[in-house]
């Protein structure tokens, strides 16, 4: 968000200058031991882990994205894959093999259709305001969608419109791209195409009415500051609805 | 959720999968969520691509799918209504040569072209949320170490303290030694009575004779810790009680305030016959 | 990378013939799609699987100890590897990798007021004997305290006293002094400044001597000597107050 100020940015440069001597070609391959240490972290331990603890883990002089990459191809093909979600990484079974599973397991409560149709929008079109959901499914927001959403952790309210009102906008959360197995935002299917369509800006094409119409403007966002009752929210809606 | 939300997803899915003709739309009718899905399923029910159709021929479809579903007696919800008349204005507007329709009033191209954006954008949403269902998702298709290894924690205690405490316990540990030796001078200046006791005892064996108890109480020490003389005399009195009730000594006044007599009691004459 | 050990190579033997009643000649190896499928339920099964219970999930024709075989030397050498405990099969980390699971964590923990007021005995009024600073504070000192400041490492056996009996001395160490801040002994407050910070009231002020400590030796101190028995004395009473 905040772009290095001059001298910051000076510094950076002659350190990357000090490091980068002999030009691009300074990635070395990740040793056995590192690689070795990495595996059983990410494998045995069970439980994701960002890039950034794990280099606490292997110790400084190891190149960890080096080490994530060589990993990820290794086990490429493999019934068990490396994988990057919500920032961060996990060995997980190849979706392909789900069938595997399928008896033993219960399979996970569906998210009802008006609710997963509510979180692609959020997904999509972030950061939105609930008049905005509303304005692009052409209804009122069934109630409870966006609670359960809040509930599981997958969506969150991220900031407020400048505009009357001051609406909270929503957005995703770390734990709805682990469970959907998203490094990031950028890799939402199709994301690109649409953007490209224009259809994804919530705030596009509002100008003319239609019914069920919207009033929204099309202002900035505020992010959400400390003591904005952004918490109280969701008890209010959360209790109402239970 | 509920299961009667569930089951009415179900059907939502299935009469959206289903939705062949009108007549499937019309059953659907109640499970859509709005006019808009079913504005857009009436599109796709149709094969119509939404960015090409005339939102002309989307509208008769529309008002034709409402006039059979009130034909059928269903009650239908006024949104649909309302959008089924909001469709034949702007139909009828789309009708009229442009030159014929006032200034003020939205051109209704516009709005004809921001319905079909409107249908678009529904539609991206929903291909998106078919999408993201059908991501592999955890717990569903992928899964994570079923016996991950567990980490062995071990805690190490860091003992805690600052130079404010330090100082705090110790200024209050010497405040109360002060307070502790102020009490302790001021027990030492009572004369103990083991101490009156211990001198009475050895001096009632030698003494048969009835003495008053002032000239039996020790003399006082010297110096500035002694207790006072009177100390020494109430410890006395209070020795030769204790040796009384003990058949060791006997006591004797007059009347009250009369000085008071002690005398040892032999053993013989205390041992019943 | 590393040839099976001989354990090992028992086990497999003794797969071999669990699963080869029939004779020596219908080993084939193992389809890929067998090893993933068979990867992937050792790593995500929620316990370890037999032979048996893998074969069954795997489907018939699959030859269930070629296919463990063949996964436990492609996973030798690596973090992760496929052991056998107990007739059933999973995935652990590398013996020599235990090490990275286990994490040791500090847990700050206020020093027990005894204790506490112990060491600031003994700061002050260094060098100082255990019957002196019983003496000092007025009460017997509690077990544990000297020993846990012994085993924190924030005071020290200086000296004895030229006394009958020889007792040993205390004073505190260096590692007190940066605990605590201070640039030597001589930065303790006395007396005035402790009135002046209001710590000491002022009747109790008028009654008390602070002592200005230092690490000099006393005139009636003697400095511990090689051989002396001091360090035993750690030892023993560290002992006795577990």
């Amino acid at each position: 968000m905040n772009l290095p100020d001059p001298p910051l940015a000076d510094a950076m440069r002659r350190i990357e200058d000090a490091f980068s001597e002999g030009g691009e070609a300074r990635r070395v391959p990740p040793s056995p031991d590192a690689l070795r240490a990495a595996e059983a972290l990410l494998f045995a331990g069970g439980e994701p882990i960002s890039a950034k603890a794990l280099g606490e883990k292997l110790g400084p002089g190891v190149d960890v994205a080096a080490v994530l990459m060589q990993l990820k191809s290794d086990y490429a093909g493999r019934g068990v894959q490396l994988v990057e979600a919500g920032g961060a990484w996990r060995f997980q079974s190849a979706p392909d093999l789900q069938r595997l599973f399928a008896e033993n397991r219960e399979a996970p409560k569906k998210l009802p259709k008006a609710a997963l149709e509510t979180l692609a929008v959020i997904a999509y079109h972030q950061p939105v305001t609930r008049a905005e959901i509303e304005e692009i499914r052409g209804v009122s927001l069934s109630r409870g969608s966006m609670e359960l959403l809040l509930e599981i952790g997958w969506i969150r309210p991220r900031g407020r419109r400048r505009t009357p009102g001051r609406p909270l906008t929503f957005g995703t959360t770390d734990a709805f791209l682990s469970q959907f197995g998203l490094a990031s935002l950028d890799a939402l299917p199709g994301k690109d195409d649409l953007k490209a369509l224009g259809l994804l800006d919530p705030r596009a094409a509002q100008a003319l009415e239609v019914p069920r119409p919207s009033d929204e403007a099309a202002p900035d966002e505020e992010p959400l500051t400390e003591g904005d009752d952004a918490a109280s929210f969701f008890v209010d809606h959360l209790g109402e609805d239970e | 959720m509920s299961d009667s939300t569930e089951d009415q997803i179900e059907l939502d899915l299935v009469a959206a999968e289903e939705a062949e003709g009108a007549e499937a739309l019309v059953i659907a009718l109640d499970v859509f969520e709005g006019p808009l899905h079913a504005l857009l399923e009436l599109a796709r029910a149709k094969k119509l691509d939404i960015a090409k159709v005339s939102v002309g021929e989307i509208a008769d479809q529309y008002l034709a799918f409402i006039a059979e579903a009130r034909a059928a007696n269903m009650e239908i919800a006024g949104d649909y209504l309302v959008m089924a008349a909001w469709l034949a204005l702007l139909k009828s507007r789309l009708l009229i040569p442009k030159p014929q329709i006032p200034v003020d009033e939205p051109d209704p191209d516009d709005l004809a072209n921001a319905l079909k954006l409107k249908l678009m954008r529904l539609d991206v949403a929903r291909a998106a949320a078919k999408r993201l269902e059908e991501m592999p998702q955890l717990d569903r298709d992928v899964f994570l170490n079923g016996q991950p290894q567990p980490t062995i924690l071990t805690k190490t205690a860091v003992w805690r303290a600052d130079l404010y405490e330090l100082l705090n316990a110790y200024c209050a540990e010497r405040a109360k030694s002060v307070r502790k030796r102020a009490y302790k001078t001021l027990v030492r200046r009572a004369y103990p009575l083991e101490a009156a006791r211990k001198k009475l005892e050895q001096a009632l064996v030698k003494l048969e004779e009835w003495r008053t108890i002032d000239t039996l109480a020790p003399l006082a020490d010297a110096g500035p810790e002694a207790p006072p003389r009177e100390s020494y005399l109430a410890s006395t009195f209070g020795a030769a009680l204790e040796l009384t009730r003990e058949g060791k000594a006997e006591l004797r006044q007059a009347e009250a305030f009369a000085p008071l007599f002690v005398r040892g009691k032999t053993e013989a004459a205390h041992e019943p016959a």
